[in-house]
């Protein structure tokens, strides 16, 4: 039973980060841009907040230079796909290239550093037997980035602003010709993804694996760019989600630790397969799909053409 | 500039005639090849030390250069190792296994450039082996853990399912079960040398399973900064890893290349250098357990040492029989010492390891 | 030629929006050639041209939508810019785009009120509540029958024609610009609509009103404003003006004296090379049967949505069917995909140009050769580049493309001659059975009657041609059969000597009892 | 009215359209991206604190000089160039295959098994054939990987770039356990790797002394091949259509799924190829590791040739005197190997906007 709790909080923890950048790919999507340099700016970020992290001994401080530096990359890549239009899928590949060399560039002072390690505890709530384990011993992002599922949630079904971003995702034609700037609003959803992203790349390094190495992020980014797909863009569904890759990925070493037999290299492509076979289970009907992706998404926009 | 760079005196960037030979007086140039970056906090860690001894020890004599972040793949290291004899390095250390076939081939086309390579075993008339019986680091491990483990499950977050490694987990079991003959290992491998992630879930996994104690046979300390946020025991390995975790932090078993290193370069110097096989142990100083928590028992501390001692002396060796698979099978019969050829042909776990040897 | 020129040089005082000079340019297409056109007090005032004539490009640039080059637009005599479609509303302009300018994703209210919604504490979360209800009633103002809450994709395209009425009223315009309002609505409907347009005539609202429906102009509109090739031609008052006289305006020249009524040939010996029986597919095509003959060109009759263009996918292989069978030459065939249909001569030309005809991104020649590669090549191997660059220069030639060379990607090209190229790529195929679906949208006349005339000699040729058009006069003009299209049914058939307009339109209008909604429930 | 902020007003020149797309700068484009990229990198150097023209040297210069470094070079650009040609074909057809580093991985273990079967003692086939044989393998095995990928997106409609990464991590971990378990040279001491294969069943030396192989040669055919298959053939015509107007090719009679089928296995083929190259070249065993990213590096090559066979040939030598300049600048300047990454990606985000000016010409904005 224990076992199982800490397999829970095992799995909350790997979680929160693929939740944290997914919830940001998600309003990337929303608005209808495509952003595969989810990769590159998780790196980015994870080095950022580390160092800021490591030489400030302020995770908070570390956390703010890592959604910053999300916010930078995705600058980059807005001037790119907004303003000039760049073919987005190329100009994401291209920051993920370019977010992988950039972290291990500036990363090389940091290498073999490490963060005291920081988890909270939520007081009396951890002392449920088993709950308590399982779900109020993680770190303070991860119930933050809970809050912000919510929160994302909200704003999409329940505000304004969260409808018009559903607009420019489904329609930027028919949002421009309402009067609504569709590209600033692009832009806008784009560093908020940055900083989700940037978020994400500093829990890997501050709290998941408190140290910096090159690839840190490990493939997480793209992970979270088919958690999207696999959510059909829901912010609940990306939640859970989250909890079920984060939960594979231990899960690997959870069978192994208790004598399965399987070789472990077999078992360490559990969430890569995992994500595979959702992802064609998922998109199988083309029509629900379509019916959930948002309309213009990977579409450049050009306000003035014809 | 770039921080533990700047320590290298790097060759001057006009210096793309190497072929030219070197005049007597110029320096002997000794280049390390290096599989990880420089401050891995393990494995390359703990080579670099042993370059910067010899900096320290030759001073002028010397001029050492490293290469790091150097693939496996042979296609790679082949080409840095030879642009490395090319650029006029006279001895050159090779740090991984994965780079023993490039060596051979490029020692064959420079005979009279000295190679070294490590934990491989492949030898030529100018390419030496070298290698430290990390074993006996592990084996002192398990004894200290095999005395603090409450629950008597100890865990080992592994890379790769190597002899090597093989034999570190087996004789880290041995320790352990020489004091606590109920403790049992269990074993996760991560499949890789370096990557903390992987390193961390595979501990929290274990931890979340029961261990108490852990040990890791890869090249970071996530592991150590993992049992520290858990409450748990853990050790520092090839370096001392205390800053990591300093509650959880037992002792390391700590590697001095430096002997070595010290030694070929010497032997180069004065010109005696021989090909050949070296494997380091506790007696030559080329593995240690030490930096060890001020809040272990002394009692421990006494017998690690008298354990040490008595591996030193030959009296009381690590793999003497009987030693019995965990199968059942024995393996090593009643009273025989295991010679080193069984010990770099390991491939079983001892009593007390549980699961299966991958592959 | 010019007739009844009675311009608004001197705005009155009730003169709404004056719109004096204006120009707007494409890359390769000049849009709006030094248009004018002014609006008063409570009028409506319709705006008629063929399409490809620059009316949608003038509202859009009353709407904000894209900017013009140059000329200047005065409200109530003053000058103002409107740069973005933001300042048309803040000017009080609403628009109602042809092209449905509604999300799917969202609720008919949250469409409506897109950015305007109620809200609620805080200014920040949704009313929900009060959203459905203001739509509401707007709604029954329209008295219009409808769910605020049903989602846009869940609605025909008539209700989706009132939701996008419905948000040009939400916005309290003083002007509403109405492009082709009705191509989609009933009779009912339709009343509905005018019955709402007096209503805001009588408060003052002036109503631009788009439509190619000339009896719809009589019954509803004060004057019209006519516009050719990007041009303006002339404003007239609607009473007094024939519509023969305004048909002409648009066309450039009297119909009669155009040549299209010229005896039909006789097609009806010919031999039958296309059979279609009982083709079905869900609500959108039902039992359509009927034969096409060598030599002849079939016009597609009906309204937005009476399925024209979903008989041609079927029969073309781009959807899938439910029911049906096919003969070419007699011979019963399977069409499952484009590729089937192609290979037993049948060519589709897609009134979406860009998505269906035509590679944009791609250069005249590849555009011109793509279905016919297997011609050009040599030992069975290799593409043959030159020939096919000669061919497509003889295409440009002989269709008098316009392009700097064959080399011009096809998106920089005007809307006539990337039909032309379309036209170029099914000629080289020579394919024997040609759909033409829609085929001058979007073109300018002179363009215009260039395919008419290539139509024609197809026909002489030998081609059977089957088209489909909205256009009542190019469809009388052009066919020697009509059928005429309503709810996925053929509705009747008509020959070239008994068709007419009203004819045409009643049969077109042909509907079931049963209504909308229940199909509507049926289909989702 | 209120001067409104608008996007185009965040820099200094405007952007004013072409009436036709400038031939000069498709040309022009990937130059342009280069020399900013080492602009650039001259920056970067003076950051560093080093003499940016001797950065510049090592990065540029150095990897030609002499015989055996312009070899290394060419050895290094093999894998780049022919996973790139293969990406060029995909991308072409709008399919975004970014796994060619696990199509390679598959090749080079599928070729390394196909020794291991072969070449044992007293084995009977020559080393022709052998070597044949394990080219088939590897070229087979990078196609059967890239298959997957068309599979799960033809029946499933699955995303091709997620798909195609995934199983790169798949690949990856499939070759660790083969090298740990079937294909395990049985006399090595239990490392993970396969015994090292016989010399006949390697490809021979282009150039004598060096480590340069027929591979190159090989690989220029193949670069000449694909061009007369993407600019004459009929296939690639329908590829390139098919990519650029889905629909519009389908209404024209051909098959989006024979455009996507056709181009990843094209490009797997070429990628496992690669890969067998590899284990017959210059790596000449199993290691759990044979790429250190040849397949992603080759992405930037692809696009750096606009996607071009004669194209990849060039932006792979690029690449490889960035892989190899980086090398250098470690051991000669003590800069991070890390800097080889960022010129990678600098490059391939200075050719996306210099792309702009394809359609694009820059125009100083006249202030109003």
């Amino acid at each position: 039973m224990e076992q199982f709790a800490s397999l829970i909080a095992a799995s909350i923890n790997a979680g929160t980060p693929l939740l944290l950048a997914a919830l940001g790919l998600l309003i990337n999507e929303r608005a209808g841009v495509l952003n595969l340099g989810a990769e590159g700016m998780m790196l980015v970020a994870a080095i950022a907040g580390f160092a800021v992290g490591y030489t400030t001994h302020s995770p908070l401080l570390g956390f703010l230079a890592g959604a910053l530096s999300g916010v930078l990359m995705a600058a980059l890549f807005s001037w790119l796909a907004l303003v000039l239009a760049t073919n987005q899928v190329a100009t994401g590949l291209a920051l993920s290239i370019f977010g992988a060399g950039l972290s291990a560039f500036i990363g090389q002072r940091f290498v073999g550093l490490a963060l005291p390690s920081q988890t909270l505890a939520i007081p009396v709530l951890k002392d449920i037997p088993f709950i308590g384990q399982a779900l109020f011993q993680q770190h303070w992002m991860s119930y933050l980035a809970l809050l912000l599922c919510a929160a994302i949630g909200w704003f999409i079904y329940r505000t304004r602003a969260g409808l018009v971003l559903r607009a420019v995702g489904e329609s930027p034609e028919s949002a421009h010709a309402l009067g609504y700037p569709v590209r600033w609003i692009r832009f806008a959803a784009l560093l908020f993804g940055g900083a989700c992203c940037g978020l994400a790349g500093a829990y890997l390094s501050l709290v998941y694996t408190p140290m910096w190495v090159e690839g840190l992020v490990s493939g997480r980014g793209w992970i979270a760019l088919a958690l999207t797909a696999f959510a059909t863009w829901r912010p609940a569904r990306v939640l859970l989600g989250a909890l079920l890759f984060g939960g594979v990925t231990i899960l690997q070493f959870y069978l192994q630790g208790m004598g399965v037999t399987v070789p472990s290299q077999i078992l360490s492509m559990l969430p890569y397969v995992a994500t595979i076979v959702v992802l064609a289970l998922i998109s199988r009907n083309p029509d629900w799909i379509r019916l959930n992706m948002p309309a213009s998404l990977g579409k450049p926009f050009k306000p003035d053409a014809s | 500039g770039c921080g533990k760079k700047g320590e290298t005196p790097a060759p001057a960037a006009s210096a793309t005639a190497p072929a030219a030979a070197p005049a007597k007086a110029e320096p002997l140039k000794v280049a390390f090849v290096y599989i990880g970056p420089v401050g891995d906090a393990g494995w390359t860690f703990a080579h670099d030390k042993g370059r910067k001894a010899v900096e320290e020890k030759y001073g002028d004599k010397v001029k050492t250069t490293f290469v790091e972040n150097v693939p496996e793949s042979a296609a790679d290291a082949e080409r840095v190792i030879r642009q490395l004899a090319v650029d006029g390095n006279k001895l050159i250390f090779g740090t991984t296994f994965g780079y023993m076939e490039a060596m051979l081939k490029v020692a064959k086309e420079f005979p009279d450039v000295k190679f070294e390579h490590a934990t491989g075993f492949k030898t030529a008339d100018n390419l030496a082996q070298y290698d430290v019986r990390t074993y006996e680091g592990a084996y002192l491990a398990g004894v200290v853990a095999g005395k603090m483990s409450k629950s008597g499950k100890l865990g080992v977050v592994a890379s790769v399912p190597i002899p090597e490694v093989i034999r570190n987990i087996d004789s880290f079991t041995l320790g352990a079960r020489s004091v606590n003959p109920k403790a049992t290992t269990r074993v996760v491998w991560v499949n890789k040398w370096f990557d903390p992630g992987k390193e961390r879930e595979a501990a929290t996994t274990l931890i979340g399973q029961g261990v108490d104690v852990l040990m890791q046979n890869t090249d970071s300390a996530a592991v150590v900064q993992t049992a520290q946020e858990k409450g748990v025991y853990a050790f520092g390995w090839d370096s001392d890893m205390t800053s990591f975790g300093p509650k959880a932090h037992q002792a390391a078993s700590m590697i001095n290349w430096s002997v070595y290193y010290n030694k070929r370069v010497g032997e180069v110097l004065d010109g005696t250098w021989k090909t050949g096989s070296s494997w380091l142990g506790l007696k030559e100083d080329g593995i240690d357990l030490g930096a060890f928590n001020p809040d272990l028992p002394a009692d421990i501390k006494a017998l690690v040492a008298e354990r040490k001692k008595a591996i030193i002396d030959g009296s009381a060796p690590i793999w003497k029989g009987p030693v019995v698979d965990n199968t059942g099978k024995e393996v090593v019969a009643k009273d025989a010492v295991a010679d080193d050829a069984f010990l770099h042909g390991i491939k079983f776990y001892v009593q007390g390891v549980e699961g299966k040897v991958p592959g | 030629m010019r007739v009844n020129m009675q311009q608004s040089e001197i705005p009155t005082p009730d003169c709404l929006i004056s719109l004096e000079n204006v120009t707007k340019r494409f890359p390769g297409v000049l849009a709006l050639d030094n248009c004018r056109f002014d609006l008063m007090r409570g009028e409506v005032h319709a705006l008629m041209g063929e399409n490809g004539a620059g009316k949608s490009t003038l509202m859009k640039v009353l709407a904000g939508v894209y900017p013009k080059d140059s000329g200047e637009i005065r409200m109530e005599g003053l000058p103002v810019e409107i740069p973005t479609p933001r300042a048309a509303q803040a000017l009080g302009i609403g628009i109602i785009h042809q092209e449905l300018n509604l999300m799917n994703h969202l609720s008919a209210a949250q469409n409506i009120f897109i950015g305007r919604e109620p809200r609620g504490r805080y200014g920040l979360f949704l009313d929900e509540e009060a959203l459905n209800r203001q739509t509401k009633a707007i709604f029954e103002r329209m008295r219009l029958d409808l769910d605020p809450s049903t989602l846009v994709s869940e609605l025909t395209v008539a209700k989706q024609q009132m939701v996008e009425i419905a948000k040009a009223l939400s916005f309290d315009s003083r002007v509403l610009i109405m492009d082709e309002p009705t191509a989609a609505l009933n009779n009912a409907e339709i009343e509905d609509l005018f019955r709402i347009i007096r209503q805001l005539q009588s408060h003052g609202v002036g109503i631009i009103y788009i439509s190619h429906k000339m009896d719809e102009l009589r019954q509803i509109s004060n004057r019209v404003t006519v516009m050719r090739d990007g041009k303006y031609i002339a404003t007239v008052p609607t009473a007094t003006t024939s519509m023969e006289t305004i048909i002409g305006m648009m066309v450039g020249r009297q119909l009669d004296s155009d040549g299209g009524s010229q005896a039909m040939p006789d097609t009806s010996a010919n031999d039958v090379v296309l059979e279609v029986k009982g083709l079905q597919r869900g609500s959108l095509v039902k039992d359509v049967s009927f034969n096409l003959r060598k030599g002849e060109i079939l016009g597609f009759a009906g309204l937005m949505g009476a399925g024209r263009t979903e008989v041609a996918r079927a029969v073309f292989g781009a959807d899938r069917v439910d029911a049906g069978e096919i003969r070419v030459h007699g011979a019963k065939v399977a069409i499952k995909s484009p590729r089937d249909a192609v290979a037993h001569g049948i060519g589709y030309l897609s009134e979406d140009r860009k998505h269906f005809g035509l590679a944009t991104g791609l250069d005249v020649k590849t555009n011109v050769a793509m279905s016919s590669m297997n011609r050009f090549l040599t030992q069975g191997l290799f593409l043959d580049q030159a020939a096919i660059r000669a061919t497509a220069q003889d295409f440009v030639r002989q269709l008098s493309i316009k392009t700097p060379s064959v080399e011009q990607p096809v998106r920089l090209l005007s809307g006539g001659n990337q039909q032309k190229i379309v036209i170029a790529k099914w000629l080289l195929r020579d394919c024997d059975i040609l759909f033409f679906d829609e085929p001058t949208r979007g073109i300018d006349v002179g363009a215009k009657s260039e395919i008419y005339k290539l139509l024609n000699t197809l026909a002489e040729q030998g081609k059977a041609i089957v088209m489909i058009s909205s256009e009542l006069p190019e469809v009388l003009r052009m066919s020697h059969r009509i059928l005429v299209m309503c709810e996925g049914r053929i509705t009747g058939e008509l020959s070239a000597a008994e068709a007419s307009q009203e004819k045409i339109m009643q049969l077109a209008t042909q509907r079931e009892e049963k209504r909308d909604d229940q199909r509507a429930a049926q289909a989702a | 009215m209120r001067r409104r902020l608008r996007m185009g007003n965040l820099w200094p020149w405007k952007l004013e359209l072409r009436g036709t797309p400038s031939r000069t700068m498709t040309y022009l484009s990937p130059v342009l991206a280069v020399v900013l990229t080492m602009l650039l990198g001259a920056l970067l150097f003076i950051a560093l604190g080093k003499d940016p023209l001797a950065g510049l040297k090592v990065f540029l210069i150095d990897p030609f000089n002499g015989k055996r470094a312009i070899s290394e070079l060419l050895l290094k650009s093999i894998p780049l160039i022919l996973c790139a040609l293969g990406l060029a074909v995909c991308f072409r057809a709008n399919v975004w295959n970014i796994g060619a580093e696990g199509q390679f991985t598959v090749g080079a273990m599928c070729a390394g098994a196909a020794l291991v079967l072969i070449d044992v003692p007293g084995h009977a086939i020559p080393g022709g054939l052998g070597l044949f044989l394990m080219i088939v393998a590897g070229i087979l095995g990078g196609a059967f990987w890239a298959g997957i990928t068309a599979l799960l997106r033809d029946r499933f409609n699955a995303n091709e770039i997620l798909v195609s990464l995934m199983l790169t991590y798949v690949a990856q971990l499939l070759l660790m356990y083969a090298v740990n378990g079937p294909l395990k040279d049985p006399n090595g001491m239990n490392f993970p790797q396969s015994k090292v294969f016989s010399g006949e069943f390697m490809l021979p030396a282009l150039l004598s002394g060096t480590r340069l192989h027929i591979g190159f040669a090989v690989t220029l055919v193949l670069a000449a091949v694909m061009t007369v298959f993407m600019t004459r053939s009929l296939r690639g015509f329908s590829l390139f259509v098919g990519g650029a107007a889905p629909h519009a090719a389908r209404y024209a009679g051909f098959s989006s799924r024979s455009a996507l089928w056709t181009s990843l296995l094209v490009s797997g083929s070429f990628a496992g190829l690669a890969g067998a190259f590899e284990i017959a070249g210059p790596i000449g065993q199993l290691l759990p590791s044979v790429s250190p990213g040849y397949g992603f590096a080759a992405i930037i090559v692809a696009f750096i040739g606009r996607l071009h066979p004669v194209g990849a040939v060039l932006g792979g030598l690029v690449m490889s005197l960035l892989y190899l300049g980086g090398e250098l600048a470690q051991s000669r300047l003590g800069l991070p190997s890390a800097i080889t990454g960022v010129f990678q990606g600098m490059l391939l985000f200075l050719l996306l906007a210099s792309d702009t000016l394809i359609d694009y010409r820059l125009r100083r904005k006249a202030k109003v």
